[in-house]
């Protein structure tokens, strides 16, 4: 049964992931993103990682979607003139190496069938990443505290229109 | 063979909790649109339906029939898929939370370990539904209205945010089963986590006025205002799409009452000692139910009787009241933590 | 709870400075020059140097927060350059910052942010450490290169940089989970069970292997990855353009040194021949396209190019004498570096008008302090004998030669040569040419004049009295955390 | 797994129901486009004027800080639940955290980003 | 139909050209503005108005003397009380006629009540406008007794007819003295609930400080008159400063905004301005309905009225300014030209010089604390 959603999850963030690229509507572009995160977080769910996929769901389908969609608004890019990519030559090499690497990626690293390794009772709970974050990787916390106040000065400094 | 059963049988009790749920949220986002103008009828010196049904309590069952009745336009230049898909992304959003709500002491859907937590994540999807509608339906007053709409409610999700904290450090986990369970102190009533200390105390009320504001309910309910920006983001929208914004709000209205009391009231904790009487704890639920109503009557209360905050106002009150406030009770209930370990205000003094 | 603060003391003293600065940017005036926060920021840079000098003399590894962070003589040394090229770089700001109008004192918590993140990078004992440094490094970057709004360059190279910076370390973080999935761990002594082989197991090393070092690469600025060198550096304001070109290095190095110094031994046949061709195709990249330069500043990018290359050519030696030659290279390559863009500010106007070679005509006679220096400069990259440049290229090309690449070494000598064009186009411009432009404005600034004065000072000093820093370097690798079973103890 | 599946049902259940209502209102509401019924509404006035404009750059701002200000208060749901358990430790980690949340903070304050002008 | 080109605000923004067109919630009755947006803040406003014009003016050149009075009411239909008593009073003065005192006295005790409920109106709708929607149905009720007591006089709820040239068309039945007491008793109170509801709250009141503030020179300048004119400052009464009718003899004050919230001359102090004006106009009714004497209620008129040739002026201080009634009359039975000079237009024409640099939901608010209305714009 979890096979079952496993391919039907993968599939679907594969999809709105190509979604995404192929669209020419920047906001239907957007919508097809959110796909493929909720898509993520319902393969996180599968996993028993439920703290990661509800992270997942508030900061990526919440958070970021509604800065893409500002974004959007804000530039109001006329959706049918997007200016096409004149990449040529490029684009078909990037295609065909893309391809390529993906093949054997996937020929080396495809599932076995040992399938999910059953996970003991309790695994996904908060607590189990709560005790390491705040212990082994307290150091990484505190990180994380100065890359977002580098966030939000930048933000203030080149955002604001009179700084 | 034994697995199979035992799946089946959970999907068979995931699908019946899925549609007595539905049933749940449609019979209460309808009632509280009775109940809503019920209220200002009688706060408005008039009477509020009564026509229909006794004392006009089919009224929205009426409501319900009217709209499935009526055209559902969309306008010709608007962006259509997406014009269809917004509503839906709103209604299922307030739809979700109703999983996790506590209805009683063994009768809730799914008791998530990450009850609060994904809460908080299913209300930032609808703020993306509001977005689309308002981009898509094409019209100037619907974009300001949506771009309001979605600034507020993400601002006022981090004062939310930080009130959940709260009750999640007094508790030390994040099931709103959990939450209740650890409320139990003091006789029933003193444990509640608004009375643990002065500091949940406040957050309290700053987590209402927060969740208030989340879901653009008076004082805040800016994006519709309806003397500026006409109706917001459902301009264009009418029959059933217009349905699911208003279903949603109402929705909404029930999850954060549920929801505060739940982790602040002492969800189905009652100081009496009759508790066991009704099975499955039945009488919690309905003490639950009870809090949740007050709640309901207050945030309906507020919507009659008080004016608009305009909207450079009513991000200043987010960013430098509510936020500050919210992290200083966050704190001090830390310190109280660390201070009195487990133990609670009025236990200071007595034995509790 | 292993939290032995004092390991990290440095870094903590940075990020708390950052945040004073950042807070005295907002109570800050408008256009008022935050001179008090200038002056703090020198001291406490002087002070923690002088601290990092003294612990750099200790011997032996500590390692503290489980795992995640190393203090041994190596980390000690690159702090040291690091703070080194941070003072140097602030005593050039005020006069370029309040001349361009971005004066404020955000800039200076934003560069300490910057140094904290580099400290991280090459003190790091696990990938996690060495990834989020790399982020603290960088996010400030990106921010200051996109500091001057009205000056069309400047936002285009801040967008540009973080568009490849995060697109780079996404790649490095894809590298890093293949690497845990393959060795079930993140920490560096982890990497010595790396095993390269045509199984599943040895394809994800592999794999992730190359995405790691990729990210490191685009960093470093090194061949395939170097593309966005020439405009960031045009476009940023050239007080952190130096910055860049320098500390960036320094650390993006040190993260080099710290991975591939973990690699098991039987992982070099494998690793060698690309390395080699980097190393080729950066020198080239560098010297070729410095060639057809006439904006002095896009010149300095492409020559800061190439320099990695000839670093990347010590480091592929992996013997004792590379390794010295790599740390006395990047110190001397601080120097140069640092001097030639405090001299290009000096000459420069508001709005960077004249930084193009045909605007420098005839100032080295107008004014023989900058020229002098400049030429001093020039010579030193070259690798001319009484300077610190030629002594690093000696140890570094001495290095290949010992290890058993001599080609590379001759390529080495080739592109010095190379180089001999473009730079000796600019001490022409300087020094021959007539004087194109009427009106001459004195070059201003104080500041730079002494970070001038100071590199060209260090640079002939490390040219002459080489012995005493040779040794020490010599024992920064075995003092250091890079234990038994790997590279680093080879001879 | 098993707590996940009434969830999932959930979702699935409640869009069928919101198709199915859809639907329904298609059917029995009645479909008279007149293609003045589908100009959109601007107060009884012809549209003039383009209709998406792009729009303040404060809106961004906001949702930036919103991003940056969400990812820090997904740091604190850990923390909260563990600090029964690890106490004055987590507790002193968290306050060099949120010295520089709250710096960030003061120094967005102090520079207006907050107003909304 | 483009009132002004759109200039952009540079950094890619443009302005945004909205439209608070006729059918829009906050603008009573039929009024446009068209609104040039910069984001959030209103860069310039142009008022366009004439959607509700019926052309009162031109039809009274077609009409004999008393035939015109119904139209009156439809000058001001909140207040058409004071709009009949105003055209009675022109015509009076061109024929040089006496009204009875009692007549005199009736006029200007329906005269006070209907400010009274025309002030009701206003003060509801504005809080309806900020925002707060259960004290406008407060307003209403208390409304309806004013109502009550009209219809009982003469018939009619909204639009009266009920003065006369020369005098009123009924007397005041004798319940009505009783009644109108009663009344003003529960008026008292009944504000002071009010109040306590909306003027108190501070939201209500941080919405209103400083907001929209209309300086004395401003006001003076564009003929603002009647309470926004006193809500600046200026001290201005015409029942006091050119008393008419009874006046004189009845004693009351004339509230002046002093700033109680924000700056003088704000949106909340032609609000506050109102509120007491409401209480001095009960003070006056209880004053008249004391002091009426008995005697007839109409003057002899002769049945067809031919007024002498000539022209004559008369102002009266109308809920929403002075109404000005200009008559020229070329000795026949119907006037020759009839001029209306009401509050509501002066007020419209100060918006735009207001308007700028003030967020929607404070334009919002000026037009409501303005107290506009289309039927006395466009007449």
């Amino acid at each position: 049964m979890q096979a079952v959603f496993f391919w039907l999850f993968s599939a679907l963030a594969v999809g709105c992931a190509l979604g995404v690229v192929f669209k020419k509507n920047p906001v239907v572009s957007a919508v097809f993103l959110m796909g493929s995160m909720l898509a993520l977080a319902c393969l996180f769910l599968l996993l028993d990682a439920h703290f990661i996929a509800v992270i997942q769901v508030l900061v990526y389908a919440g958070a970021v979607m509604v800065l893409f969609s500002f974004i959007i608004m804000i530039l109001n890019l006329p959706q049918e003139e997007l200016p096409p990519l004149a990449l040529g030559g490029t684009r078909a090499w990037g295609v065909a190496f893309g391809a390529v690497a993906l093949l054997f990626l996937a020929g080396k690293f495809f599932p076995t069938k040992e399938g999910f390794m059953p996970t003991s009772r309790g695994f996904g709970d908060v607590r189990s990443i709560a005790v390491p974050l705040f212990r082994e990787y307290a150091l990484a916390f505190e990180l994380t505290s100065l890359v977002l106040l580098v966030g939000i000065v930048g933000a203030v400094l080149l955002a604001k229109r009179k700084v | 063979m034994e697995i199979f059963l035992q799946e089946g049988l959970v999907l068979l009790k995931a699908a019946l909790w899925a549609v007595a749920l539905s049933l749940v949220m449609a019979l209460v986002a309808g009632f509280l649109t009775y109940l809503e103008r019920k209220v200002a009828g009688h706060m408005q010196a008039r009477l509020g339906p009564n026509r229909v049904g006794p004392y006009g309590l089919l009224q929205f069952v009426a409501d319900g029939v009217k709209l499935f009745l009526k055209e559902d336009l969309i306008p010709s230049d608007a962006d259509a898929p997406l014009f269809r898909f917004g509503p839906y992304l709103v209604f299922v959003g307030s739809f979700a939370v109703f999983a996790v709500l506590p209805f009683g002491e063994r009768i809730v859907a799914t008791d998530l370990n990450i009850g609060l937590f994904y809460v908080l994540a299913i209300t930032s999807i609808e703020t993306v539904g509001l977005l689309m509608a308002g981009w898509a339906s094409n019209n100037k007053w619907a974009l300001l209205g949506a771009m309001r709409s979605a600034a507020q409610s993400i601002s006022y999700e981090i004062p939310v945010g930080v009130s959940f904290l709260i009750p999640i450090v007094l508790a030390g986990s994040m099931s709103l089963q959990g939450i209740i369970h650890a409320q139990a102190g003091g006789f029933g009533l003193l444990g509640w986590n608004v009375f643990h200390n002065p500091f949940s105390l406040a957050a309290f009320f700053v987590g209402c006025t927060a969740m208030v504001a989340e879901i653009n309910r008076t004082p805040f309910d800016l994006p519709e205002a309806e003397s500026e920006l006409v109706a917001g983001y459902n301009t264009e929208y009418s029959g059933m799409r217009f349905a699911f914004f208003f279903l949603a709000e109402y929705a909404n209205i029930f999850v954060i009452s549920m929801i505060a009391a739940a982790i602040f009231l002492g969800g189905w904790q009652l100081p009496s000692p009759f508790k066991d009487i009704l099975p499955f704890g039945l009488v919690g639920s309905f003490v639950l139910l009870a809090k949740a109503a007050v709640l309901v009557f207050i945030v309906l209360w507020l919507r009659w009787t008080l004016p608009r905050v305009r909207v450079d106002q009513l991000m200043e009150v987010c960013w430098k009241y509510l936020t500050p406030m919210a992290l200083v009770c966050l704190m001090g209930t830390a310190v109280w933590m660390w201070a009195f370990p487990g133990r609670i205000f009025f236990g200071l003094f007595g034995t509790a | 709870m292993d939290f032995r603060v004092g390991l990290v003391a440095v870094e903590v003293a940075l990020s708390l400075l950052a945040l004073l600065f950042i807070l005295l940017g907002a109570w800050q005036r408008p256009n008022t020059s935050p001179t008090g926060a200038w002056a703090v920021a020198v001291l406490a840079l002087i002070a923690l140097g002088g601290f990092s000098l003294s612990s750099s003399g200790i011997d032996g590894v500590a390692r503290s927060f489980y795992g995640l962070v190393v203090s041994d003589r190596l980390g000690a040394f690159l702090g040291l350059f690091s703070l080194i090229s941070g003072l140097l770089v602030l005593f050039m700001s005020p006069a370029y910052l309040s001349r361009e109008g971005i004066h404020k004192a955000e800039y200076y918590g934003l560069v300490f942010l910057s140094l904290v993140g580099g400290f991280f990078m090459f003190k790091a004992a696990s990938l996690l450490t060495l990834f989020l440094g790399l982020e603290v490094l960088s996010m400030p970057l990106y921010v200051l290169c996109g500091l001057k709004r009205n000056f069309g360059k400047s936002p285009e190279a801040g967008l540009k940089y973080f568009y490849l910076g995060a697109f780079f370390s996404a790649v490095m973080l894809y590298g890093i989970s293949f690497l845990y999935g393959a060795l079930g761990t993140v920490n560096l002594e982890g990497l010595a069970a790396l095993a390269i082989s045509s199984n599943r197991h040895g394809l994800m090393c592999a794999f992730g292997l190359a995405l790691l070092l990729c990210g490191l690469a685009f960093k470093a600025g090194l061949a395939p990855f170097h593309a966005w060198v020439p405009d960031v550096y045009e476009g940023a304001p050239t007080t952190i353009t130096a910055f860049m070109a320098t500390f960036v290095k320094v650390a993006a190095f040190g993260a080099l040194i710290r991975i591939l110094f973990s690699l098991p031994p039987d992982i070099l046949p494998v690793l060698k021949p690309f390395g080699w061709l980097v190393a080729v195709l950066t020198m080239f990249a560098g010297n070729l396209g410095a060639l057809y330069q006439t904006n002095i500043k896009r010149l300095l990018a492409f020559s800061s190019i190439a320099h990695a290359g000839y670093l990347l050519v010590g480091l592929l030696s992996f013997n004792a004498l590379g390794q010295q030659g790599v740390l006395y290279y990047l110190l001397a390559y601080t120097f140069m570096n640092v001097g030639a863009f405090a001299v290009v500010i000096a000459f420069g106007q508001r709005g960077e008008e004249n930084v193009t070679l045909d605007d420098l005509r005839g100032m080295g006679l107008r004014h023989p302090f900058l020229g002098v220096a400049m030429a001093l400069f020039i010579l030193s990259m070259i690798g001319i004998p009484p300077t610190a440049g030629f002594v690093g290229k000696y140890y570094l090309f001495a290095a290949a030669l010992s290890a058993g690449m001599p080609v590379l070494a001759v390529i080495g000598v080739l592109n010095s040569v190379i180089s001999l064009g473009y730079y000796l186009r600019v001490l022409v411009a300087l020094f021959m040419m007539p004087e194109a432009r009427a009106v001459i404005i004195p070059p201003k600034g104080f500041g730079a004049k002494v970070a001038v004065a100071a590199c060209a000072v260090l640079v002939l000093w490390f040219g002459c009295f080489v012995s005493s820093p040779i040794a020490a370097f010599q024992g920064a690798f075995s003092q250091s955390m890079l234990q038994p079973g790997t590279i680093a103890r080879l001879p | 797994m098993y707590t996940v599946v009434p969830l999932l049902i959930l979702f699935v259940l409640s869009s069928v129901t919101a198709i199915v209502f859809v639907l329904a209102n298609r059917l029995l509401g009645p479909q008279a486009m007149t293609p003045s019924k589908l100009e959109p509404f601007e107060c009884g006035v012809e549209v003039y004027g383009p209709v998406r404009q792009p729009l303040h750059v404060r809106f961004y701002l906001v949702a930036l800080l919103f991003v940056l200000f969400d990812v820090e208060s997904v740091f604190f749901f850990p923390w909260a639940v563990i600090l029964k358990d690890l106490g004055l430790v987590a507790g002193v980690e968290m306050l060099a955290f949120l010295l520089f949340l709250v710096g960030a903070l003061a120094y967005a304050w102090k520079k207006g980003a907050l107003e909304w002008d | 139909m483009q009132p002004f080109e759109l200039t952009d605000l540079g950094a890619g923004t443009k302005e945004m050209m909205l439209n608070m067109g006729p059918q829009h919630p906050s603008t009573h009755g039929v009024i446009k503005f068209v609104l040039r947006m910069d984001g959030e803040v209103v860069a310039a406003l142009d008022p366009d108005v004439g959607f509700l014009h019926r052309s009162i003016e031109k039809i009274a050149e077609k009409l004999s003397y008393p035939d015109f009075m119904p139209y009156t009411d439809r000058v001001d239909y909140v207040a058409a009380m004071n709009c009949n008593f105003g055209y009675a009073r022109v015509v009076e003065k061109l024929m040089k006629m006496e009204v009875p005192k009692r007549a005199e006295y009736i006029r200007v005790i329906v005269a006070e009540l209907n400010r009274i409920s025309s002030h009701l109106v206003s003060v509801g709708t504005f809080g309806n406008d900020i925002g707060a929607v259960t004290p406008f149905l407060y307003a209403i009720r208390d409304r309806e007794l004013i109502n009550d007591l009209l219809e009982m006089l003469c018939g009619a709820r909204l639009t009266y007819n009920f003065v006369r040239i020369g005098g009123v068309a009924f007397d005041l039945p004798d319940t009505f003295k009783e009644k109108a007491i009663a009344f003003l008793d529960t008026l008292e109170p009944k504000l002071k609930e009010f109040n306590t509801l909306l003027s108190e709250n501070r939201i209500f009141r941080e919405r209103l400080a400083g907001v929209c503030v209309i300086s004395k020179e401003d006001a003076v300048a564009y003929g603002v008159t009647g309470p926004n004119l006193r809500g600046s400052g200026v001290d201005w009464d015409l029942r006091r400063d050119e008393p008419y009718s009874v006046y004189p003899e009845v004693s009351f004050e004339v509230p002046v905004g002093g700033g109680l919230v924000g700056k003088v001359g704000d949106a909340f102090d032609r609000y506050w301005v109102r509120i007491k004006e409401m209480q001095e106009s009960a003070k006056i009714v209880r004053q008249c309905l004391e002091q009426i004497p008995e005697g007839p209620i109409m003057a002899k008129i002769p049945r067809v009225l031919k007024p002498p040739a000539g022209d004559a002026f008369d102002r009266t201080e109308a809920p929403r300014g002075e109404l000005g009634y200009y008559l020229v009359s070329d000795g026949s039975s119907k006037p020759q030209r009839l001029k209306i000079r009401t509050g509501s237009f002066a007020a419209v024409s100060i918006i735009p010089k207001i308007a700028p640099g003030w967020m929607i939901a404070d334009i919002v608010a000026l037009i409501g604390s303005l107290d506009i209305i289309a039927p006395e714009i466009d007449r």
